[in-house]
């Protein structure tokens, strides 16, 4: 049970894509979207933990720390928390654009653009 | 809104403006960044929206525009400015002059806001970036559809 | 038919993705370190930055993060442009 | 010219960037700027394949470091973000900057003031950087974060027309589709790093020995690069994209998609070239590919929609690729398999002139007419005379007729591929007829017959913009020796043998 | 200015050169066409097997390949369904293609 962070964030991951195949509201498919950004995220950052790590920081850091936690996958994910809001903005403006043209979200009735 | 809401943020407003403003500024000593404060300052002007409806606030539309890309601007240049080694060389840190002493000592210290060189810069860059960038994205979303937007 | 496949597809796939977190190396003991050790230790003398996260965020990786406010721009650019208004 | 591979890729954003600032002054002074920093573009990125193709060998530019070549440390791992451009990078580099150049030139007078012109240029120039940097970046997660650039911004021009319901769905589920692949590169970006603290492209293959989570890497970035390719179950986000999308917005598109493909070669090749290169993901990408070709040229048949007619081509000749770059999976020590890399490299361009040209002609319509409805369509040839001669000419290249660009490249794909199964090119050779039907129905329906309508003729700027891709598919389907000789062939090098300089390059030594 | 690929070769020069003298052919056997040939008279007036045609009839860009369309009905109406335009089967396809090639990767 050591790897359970890896596993539960692979887990929000599974399911967002659960919310992808099953839900049929944008707004719905937006947040499985976010979820598995989220679980992206969580996997990231837990990658870089050292146990009994301290925060990457020198400022005031305890003197005489053993371990400091890695850097790398922080600095990683502070770049995908913000691609992914980036993501989820522009989701929801074209969420609310097709509203205003169809007057639904429900993605069974969006569906001119097919065959 | 109630005149609970706008009382309470009013009371929030400095607080939240300063906390981002420090988040921002200490980038370089201590946890937060450009990015994090950015989102802070951002987060009062989706307060603003809730609270006073973003019909009031749409003047700001086209400041936050120019911010946006001043921001940005100044972050692309920051990093050309290291093109003499080559592109994002921080050679501002250890010149001696703005933002250009060496850490104290190595290990634990308290920090010193003067140094990091490009770093702080680059914080002030994004955070203004992350705020206007944001903000907008809120005003634009609840402007968008209505008659007085 | 359809459901059954994506059902199938999706429960192979979680599989496989708790089967990685499970393989990978146990929690908090990472299995290698050279490039964070390097980090942590020389952060402070290269960059002059206490706080190594920002220090890789806009130095060792300033790349990255120009490319990161580069996507926040071209989205919100892109709000700006879906929500603009337009004839009709 | 040390910096060129960087400035290449910051120019186009510095532009992107000061261009809405620009455009409050002065229109006139931003279409001056957007116009120099192409120029600019175009110089650092040709200066990028010159040096690249005169040495021989990959250019490595270290980011933030005190020179441009110290990419490692004293340890001899590399810590900061290198670019690394080798033939193929250079060749791809091409593509993208002959792709931008056209659109954004196409662009000035095809966009429309009112309707978003500053904010369309400015995406499209973060999209031509985003390619670029892209096909130029030697670390994995600035790939991943170059690929969401291209996708936001492929995603907000996709939407573009948005007083129309049709292209913010679009946009949408493109949307959708696109953030998945990035997520799912993200994954398997975290997991390789979990393994080897590592984000180098050079030194990740390196260390790479081929474990149960390397597969799993490998899988994942598989799936979501094919995605991105548009090949077969997951292509249905490509029509929807090329079809609604706005003309100078679709040549690029087809640029980000053969993006996909090369950062496919990448993967395979060098990342995971000394691994887990095995015959079987060779043959899944060639039959994928035959699927997508089939799939997609028989979708074209039944479509009236215009757009969507020639956005199935498209995905048709991403299939092609796919096709010959598994071959060249399959075979990579034999002849043919070289072949087959070469027919498929080559196409990459080919593609990009006889599809780029039919989006222009489409957009040329849309823009004189205001339908792409094939159905009330009809006799545009009376007054759209040069733009019914790029049809034809676009339509003919796509199909593979002789002696345009598009047959060159497809007969050393039917070649190679038929050595290696003979079913695969026999699928391959027929949907290319079935292809020239399209064509030809297309071009029948849409400017032959009656004179229906007046219409104007498009601007003088875009008929150039249309005008260089025709050049190009006659230049190189008369004379394709000299092109293969002077680029293909040190690109297919560059994949075949070029991992151990690849990792030189990078790690020294 | 030719290419091989190991077994044959491909000039495109070589093939404009021979696409001209079939050309030239063609157009000399075009020559010796029937001098009675007059435009301007009824044997320019369209008809199909014998019959006038009515007044508006044309040849429809769909109708070009309308035989072949319905013969591959069954196919084209299946690969419409495919691509039903809903998203949710676009992300399903995904996850299909993802776990192929995850599968392709880990067994061969």
């Amino acid at each position: 049970m050591g790897n359970m962070p890896f596993v539960v964030s692979m887990i929000l991951v599974g399911l967002g894509f659960l919310a992808l195949i099953t839900r049929r509201n944008l707004i719905k498919l937006t947040i499985g979207i976010s979820v598995i950004e989220m679980g992206v995220n969580l996997f990231l950052v837990s990658l870089g933990y050292v146990k009994g790590g301290i925060a990457p920081i020198y400022t005031y850091a305890p003197p005489g720390f053993k371990e400091m936690v890695f850097p790398t996958p922080q600095a990683l994910t502070l770049t995908a928390i913000v691609i992914g809001l980036a993501t989820t903005a522009l989701m929801l403006a074209f969420a609310v654009v097709i509203y205003r043209h169809r007057g639904t979200l429900d993605a069974g009735k969006i569906r001119e653009l097919k065959g | 809104m109630s005149v609970v809401v706008r009382t309470v943020t009013r009371v929030i407003l400095p607080v939240a403006l300063a906390f981002g403003a420090y988040v921002i500024m200490h980038g370089h000593l201590t946890p937060g960044g450009g990015f994090q404060g950015g989102a802070v300052i951002a987060s009062v002007v989706a307060l603003l929206v809730v609270v006073y409806g973003g019909a009031r606030l749409k003047g700001a539309k086209g400041w936050f525009a120019v911010l946006e890309d001043v921001g940005a601007l100044a972050f692309v240049l920051l990093a050309f400015l290291g093109i003499g080694a080559t592109f994002f060389r921080n050679v501002l840190a250890g010149s001696g002059g703005l933002f250009g002493n060496p850490v104290p000592q190595p290990g634990p210290n308290p920090g010193d806001l003067n140094t990091a060189g490009t770093l702080p810069l680059m914080n002030w860059a994004v955070g203004l970036k992350v705020i206007a960038g944001l903000g907008s994205v809120v005003l634009l979303l609840s402007l968008f559809g209505r008659e007085d937007g | 038919m359809k459901r059954w496949l994506f059902g199938a597809a999706f429960l192979v796939l979680v599989g496989y993705l708790i089967g990685g977190g499970i393989w990978l190396h146990p929690f908090g003991v990472p299995a290698r370190d050279e490039m964070d050790r390097y980090f942590i230790e020389n952060a402070q003398a290269e960059v002059a930055a206490n706080n190594v996260v920002t220090s890789i965020v806009f130095d060792y990786r300033g790349f990255d993060t120009l490319g990161e406010a580069t996507v926040l721009l071209a989205a919100v650019v892109g709000v700006a442009l879906v929500l603009r208004k337009v004839k009709g | 010219m040390v910096h060129a591979p960087v400035l290449a890729i910051a120019v186009p954003l510095l532009g992107a960037f000061a261009l809405p600032l620009l455009a409050r002054l002065n229109r006139r002074a931003r279409d001056l700027w957007a116009a120099g920093i192409a120029v600019a573009t175009l110089v650092f990125g040709i200066a990028v394949a010159v040096q690249v193709f005169a040495s021989g060998r990959p250019l490595v530019y270290t980011l933030g470091a005190p020179s441009p070549t110290a990419s490692v440390t004293e340890g001899g791992f590399p810590i900061r973000i290198v670019l690394v451009v080798d033939a193929l990078g250079a060749y791809m580099g091409i593509i993208a900057l002959l792709a931008g150049a056209v659109g954004l030139f196409y662009s000035f007078q095809y966009l429309v003031e009112e309707e978003g012109k500053t904010l369309g240029t400015s995406l499209l120039l973060l999209l031509w950087a985003g390619i670029l940097g892209l096909v130029y970046t030697g670390d994995l997660f600035n790939f991943f974060v170059f690929l969401e650039i291209t996708s936001i911004a492929a995603c907000a021009l996709i939407g573009y027309r948005v007083w129309e319901p049709r292209p913010p769905e679009a946009a949408f589920k493109t949307m959708v589709m696109y953030t998945l692949g990035g997520l799912l590169v993200l994954v398997s970006v975290g997991i390789l790093y979990g393994e080897y603290d590592a984000l180098n492209i050079a030194y990740l293959s390196k260390l790479i020995t081929g474990t149960l989570l390397d597969k799993l890497a490998l899988g994942l970035l598989l799936g979501g690069l094919l995605m991105k390719a548009g090949a077969v179950p997951a292509h249905m986000w490509a029509p929807d994209a090329y079809g609604e999308a706005p003309a100078m917005a679709a040549i690029v598109l087809v640029a980000n998609t053969q993006a996909a493909i090369y950062a496919l070669l990448r993967v395979v090749f060098t990342l995971f070239g000394g691994a887990l290169a095995s015959p079987g993901i060779g043959w899944l990408i060639a039959s994928l590919g035959t699927v997508t070709v089939l799939v997609a040229v028989l979708m074209a048949v039944v479509q009236r929609h215009l757009g969507r007619l020639v956005a199935y081509g498209a995905v048709s000749q991403l299939g092609y690729m796919l096709l010959a770059v598994g071959v060249g999976v399959v075979a990579a020590g034999k002849g043919f398999g070289e072949v087959a890399l070469k027919g498929g490299i080559f196409h990459m361009i080919n593609d990009l002139a006889s599809v780029g040209l039919l989006f222009l002609v489409v957009g040329a319509i849309r823009r004189a007419v205001g339908s792409v409805d094939l159905l009330s369509l009809g006799g545009l040839g009376h007054t759209l005379r040069w733009e019914s001669g790029f049809f034809l000419l676009g339509a003919l290249a796509l199909a593979g007729i002789p002696p345009l660009n598009g047959f060159a490249s497809k007969f050393l794909i039917y070649e190679s591929t038929f050595k290696a199964s003979p079913i695969l090119a026999a699928v391959a050779v027929l949907s290319s007829i079935l292809l020239l039907g399209v064509g030809v129905r297309a071009f029948h329906g849409i400017f032959l017959g009656p004179k229906t309508r007046d219409v104007a003729s498009s601007p003088r700027g875009m008929l150039v913009a249309m005008g260089v891709l025709a050049v190009i598919i006659v230049v190189f389907g008369l004379f394709p020796g000299f092109f293969i000789e002077r680029m293909v062939s040190p690109a297919v090098q560059a994949i075949l043998g070029g991992r151990a300089s690849y990792l030189a390059a990078v790690l020294g030594g | 200015m030719r290419i091989g690929s190991g077994e044959g070769f491909w000039s495109p020069i070589v093939w404009v050169i021979l696409a001209l003298g079939v050309l030239a052919i063609g157009f000399a056997v075009w020559l010796q066409g029937r001098r009675t040939y007059k435009r301007g008279t009824e044997q320019e007036e369209p008809f199909l097997s014998g019959e006038r045609l009515p007044e508006g009839a044309g040849v429809g860009a769909t109708h070009l390949y309308w035989g072949f369309a319905e013969a591959l009905k069954p196919l084209l109406v299946r690969l419409g369904a495919f691509h039903s335009g809903f998203l949710g089967d676009y992300v399903g396809w995904l996850l299909v293609l993802l776990v192929i090639s995850i599968l392709v990767v880990m067994l061969g």
